[in-house]
């Protein structure tokens, strides 16, 4: 269960969002839209616990949140393999297996993650999720780069392993990718410039 | 028939790897000989004492330790200009035995130098050039090895070799101008005057000979590694 | 924890991962000292304990930048400040990775490198044993260091800044030793302290780097 | 060209840009070196020329490997290419504008080290003189390095392994000019040497780095 | 006019693609689909002459062609506005105002390119390729984190500007970005893996 209660969330000293209120149920996802710029990454770092929350409140266990954006940690010098397993250590996961079949990445385990295409690196991206197993995860544009056929390989997981587990999830996206998870339009939320959250607000 | 039918991997492979075995044993005959009669046949010389005797190690290793970087030079020339895929395999194959070669002439010298000028190591010019090309041989072997791509690393290595010569070049000038030696100069002139005398000399010459097959062979052995390891290469990525 | 230390390993030994370049580089400075002030054996054997230290600082500090940079542009830091292991420990993990494939190296070629100065015979001991006891100080602030400039870009020479000043008790004990082994003194003062130095290091900095991680990634 | 030459240096010139940080670096290892080698005034003395030089070097050396690595990681170098002007120049402009920051710097403060190390009053024209005559070259070597290293990320260290051995010419010349000046000797043979090595570099080494580009960019 | 003859091309030693060919007649643009992996990218970098041609032909003006990828040469430490003078002046084109306004930038025209957010640096990114004023375009997934109103954006200005000047562009893409131009599926042009570009050939 998470619930966001006003939340208010700012970047690089300016505020962004402000009365951001939602709850996303155990085995349920939620779809963060809006406009480039308007928050949905900086919302999401802040639920992630990424940076501090300006005000509101947000009802999480932060030890099983995982966040993943485009900058997925792959390690170009290190085999598909090699990337997931050390993923799996850190989190005390045994198997990468599963993840690998999930993401149709066994032909290319042995392949160095710097050589992969876009679509198969954000693949391996995904695979770490899958790999990682936290109940909360927090996705900016997952989807970026793949083809229709992962897009689907995407939400066979999100749905059967993931939220089936009684995972919760929260994905920022412009595109529709097929999920019929309730969308939250960030649009409204937008902070006013002398809004809470403004770096030097203590000097004025 | 034009040698460059030897840049095809496969007539190369061909032609060398009976020969290979040949140069190994004519090398080792060679080393053998000219050490022997060097190290036992010679007459102490006076005020050298036994310690001469290691130049019959010293010399043709460092004479090779700077004909090996020639070879790969021109190697490298070749490859740039005629695409050979040999030619810079030659040039890798040749790297590692000339940075040993470099390593052992530093080595003998410095245990002569403990006798000869009473310190394992002096800054003199010929030495220091020598400590020089060794970390041009390092370098030079670092970039093979950092850059997956042996294509890639073929040219980035080979213009690398142009322009270390320039500088290997300019180096040993400077150091000249920078230091006077205590080494002293090449004595392999064929006016007799200079030279060492002839029962010196001609073992000599034997184990130098010795030396360069040993290099030829040793080169000849890494070039056709190479070519297999590519082939294999090449091999399990159709099979993928 | 051991992960990271593996993969940190793992890295380094991969092409490009820069292995040994810190040795290379070592080797290179000290041969660049003698064509500077030139080659007379009595003025390098006097200044050798002082290059030696001085170019190991150098040699352990070129690495540094990689020591999270990397982690941080691919967003893996990211993602291990949300794992479940305490930063304190990715911190130690690195600064051990870097200790292993840099400052015990650098100790173990120290004493040819020592003979190419001219470095005085009775000095070999104190060398050896000071930069054992050194260099892991070396690479706990340098982490130190590297953790508080993972901001910026590239941010090499602004790291050497910061760090290369930690480094000043480090390099004054060490030399001291040397030159004392030199001189034929006892050794011993100089190098308890550079043991000091190191157990504190070890005791603070870690939690000093978590930190700075933390900060840097809010 | 010219375009690429301003950019440079605003790149330099914003935060994390790392100016100056070339000339602090320069400051900190020629302050090192007395706590390694010593305080005696004489001993300073006699190594100041070299320890001067070879610190420039390293000052150098350091900010080679902004040079290309940053465009090529962002994918400008790839646009570069594909622009309508030749890489030469493109090296040709980088390599100038790694001079202006990090060159020319080094010359102007080089006097007031000099001051810490005790050298020689009379040394001081010649070390100027040198360093202007010699660190275009650095620049112009650091830049076909780094043109050399740009796939390898962080070859910072290879980098440095290519690059010192081919500055081994300028360091004796620059060297030993400041010494001559220091034992009032004539100074003009080894400046003309430095002199002609930058114009042989600026002649052939352009060249050579946009060839390796190239390859790179394959 | 952009014409392409049984064209083969190969990414990291292997063969990607053999026996490509089309046309694109100027004013005209061509749609690249298939999965990830097939070779899109390596394709466009052919076609723009970053990597040699295996096989086969490429006849366009080289000089005319440029290239666009997700890393777009955006340097964080420098403004918008900035960021775009510079290339112009590389193409020696005068005002980079034109494109501001065309993508929107025009309020983000002096802040750091670092703090923009994902679709704000993909505009500043195609902005670029509107200030460069190029014929040929190769465009590697442009609309990448790209909101609606961003991709008419960027509709717009193909089919206006580029398009209208008698441009061509080659646009690799996974999503449906409302071009109604032709669109090749690179599927059926897969290599086998002992096709030629393999680089090791010469050894077996
Ligand atoms: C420590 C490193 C040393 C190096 C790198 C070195 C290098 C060389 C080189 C490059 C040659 C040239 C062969 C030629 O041009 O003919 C040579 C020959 C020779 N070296 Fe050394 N040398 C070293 C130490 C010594 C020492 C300590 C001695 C003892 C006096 C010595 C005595 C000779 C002699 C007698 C020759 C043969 C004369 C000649 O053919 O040049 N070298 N050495
Ligand atoms: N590092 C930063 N420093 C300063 N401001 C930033 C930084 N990153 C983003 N911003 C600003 O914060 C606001 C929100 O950015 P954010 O990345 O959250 O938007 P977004 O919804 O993710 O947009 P997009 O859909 O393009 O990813 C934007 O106005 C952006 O310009
Ligand atoms: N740097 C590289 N080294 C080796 N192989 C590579 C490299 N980059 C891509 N490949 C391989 O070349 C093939 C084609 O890659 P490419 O990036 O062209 O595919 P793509 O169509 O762009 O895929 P995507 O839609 O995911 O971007 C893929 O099999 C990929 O694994
Ligand atoms: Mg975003
Ligand atoms: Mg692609």
């Amino acid at each position: 269960m998470l619930r966001v209660r006003d939340l208010a969330c700012a970047r690089g000293g300016l505020p962004v969002l402000t009365g951001v209120s939602f709850e996303v149920p155990a085995g349920s996802a939620l779809v963060l839209r809006g406009p480039n710029g308007v928050g949905k990454t900086t919302l999401l770092r802040t639920l992630a616990g990424l940076q501090p929350v300006v005000a509101g409140s947000i009802e999480v266990r932060p030890e099983q949140t995982a966040y993943a954006s485009h900058a997925d940690g792959v390690k170009a010098q290190l085999s598909v393999a090699e990337n997931l397993d050390f993923w799996a250590r850190i989190y005390g996961m045994s198997d990468s297996e599963a993840a690998l079949t999930t993401f149709d990445l066994v032909a290319l385990r042995d392949r160095m993650a710097g050589t992969l295409s876009a679509g198969q690196q954000r693949r391996l991206g995904l695979a770490r999720l899958a790999v990682i197993r936290r109940d909360v995860l927090m996705l900016d544009e997952p989807t970026i780069s793949l083809d229709q056929r992962s897009v689907i390989l995407f939400n066979t997981f999100l749905h059967d392993v993931h939220l089936a587990r009684g995972g919760i999830a929260v994905i920022a996206t412009h595109i529709d990718i097929g999920l019929n998870a309730p969308v939250l339009d960030l649009d409204p939320y937008r902070a006013a410039a002398d809004a809470p959250g403004q770096r030097d607000a203590v000097f004025v | 028939m034009s040698i460059w039918e030897f840049a095809n991997p496969k007539k190369f492979i061909a032609t060398t790897t009976p020969l290979v075995p040949w140069v190994f044993g004519l090398a080792l005959g060679c080393l053998i000989v000219g050490l022997v009669w060097g190290f036992f046949f010679t007459p102490e010389a006076e005020r050298f004492g036994s310690t001469v005797k290691i130049i019959y190690i010293h010399v043709p290793s460092a004479l090779m330790a700077i004909n090996a970087w020639l070879m790969m030079l021109l190697a490298s020339l070749i490859w740039l200009v005629r695409r050979h895929h040999v030619s810079a395999l030659a040039a890798r194959a040749a790297a590692p035995v000339g940075l040993i070669m470099t390593l052992i002439a530093l080595i003998t010298g410095a245990i002569w130098g403990e006798p000869m000028w009473g310190t394992y190591w002096a800054w003199d010019p010929r030495l220091t050039s020598f400590l020089i090309l060794f970390l041009f041989y390092l370098g030079y072997l670092a970039l093979w090895s950092a850059i997956e791509d042996p294509d890639t690393a073929a040219d980035l290595t080979s213009v690398l070799c142009l322009v270390g010569s320039v500088f290997a070049l300019l180096s040993r000038y400077a150091v000249n101008f920078w230091s006077q030696g205590l080494h002293q100069g090449a004595s392999l002139s064929l006016d007799k005057a200079t030279n060492v005398a002839n029962v010196f000399y001609l073992p000599l010459l034997v184990s130098i000979a010795g030396f360069v097959l040993l290099f030829l062979a040793l080169v000849l052995l890494g070039t056709g590694t190479e070519i297999r390891l590519r082939r294999m290469a090449a091999l399990t990525s159709r099979g993928a | 924890m051991i992960a990271v230390f593996i993969r940190d390993l793992r890295l380094a030994l991969r092409a490009g991962g820069g292995f040994g370049l810190g040795l290379v580089f070592y080797l290179i400075v000290i041969v660049l000292v003698p064509f500077g002030v030139g080659p007379e054996a009595a003025v390098l054997t006097r200044i050798a304990p002082g290059i030696l230290w001085v170019a190991a600082l150098l040699a352990a500090l070129l690495s540094l930048d990689r020591i999270f940079a990397l982690d941080h542009e691919d967003g893996a830091l990211t993602l291990l400040a949300t794992a479940p292991l305490p930063l304190e420990s990715v911190a130690l993990a690195k600064a051990a990775a870097h200790w292993l494939t840099t400052g015990l190296p650098l100790t173990l070629v120290a004493p040819f490198l020592g003979f190419l100065l001219h470095l005085d015979g009775a000095a070999y001991p104190a060398l050896i044993l000071g930069l054992l006891l050194g260099t892991p100080s070396l690479s706990l602030i340098g982490t130190f260091g590297a953790a508080l400039t993972i901001g910026i870009r590239r941010g090499g020479l602004l790291l050497s800044l910061l760090v290369l000043p930690l480094y000043v008790p480090t390099l004054i004990f060490g030399a001291e030793a040397v030159r004392r082994g030199a001189a034929g003194l006892n050794t011993t003062v100089p190098l308890m302290l550079l043991a000091a130095i190191t157990a504190g290091a070890l005791a603070i900095l870690p939690f000093a780097s978590a930190y700075a991680l933390r900060v840097n990634l809010r």
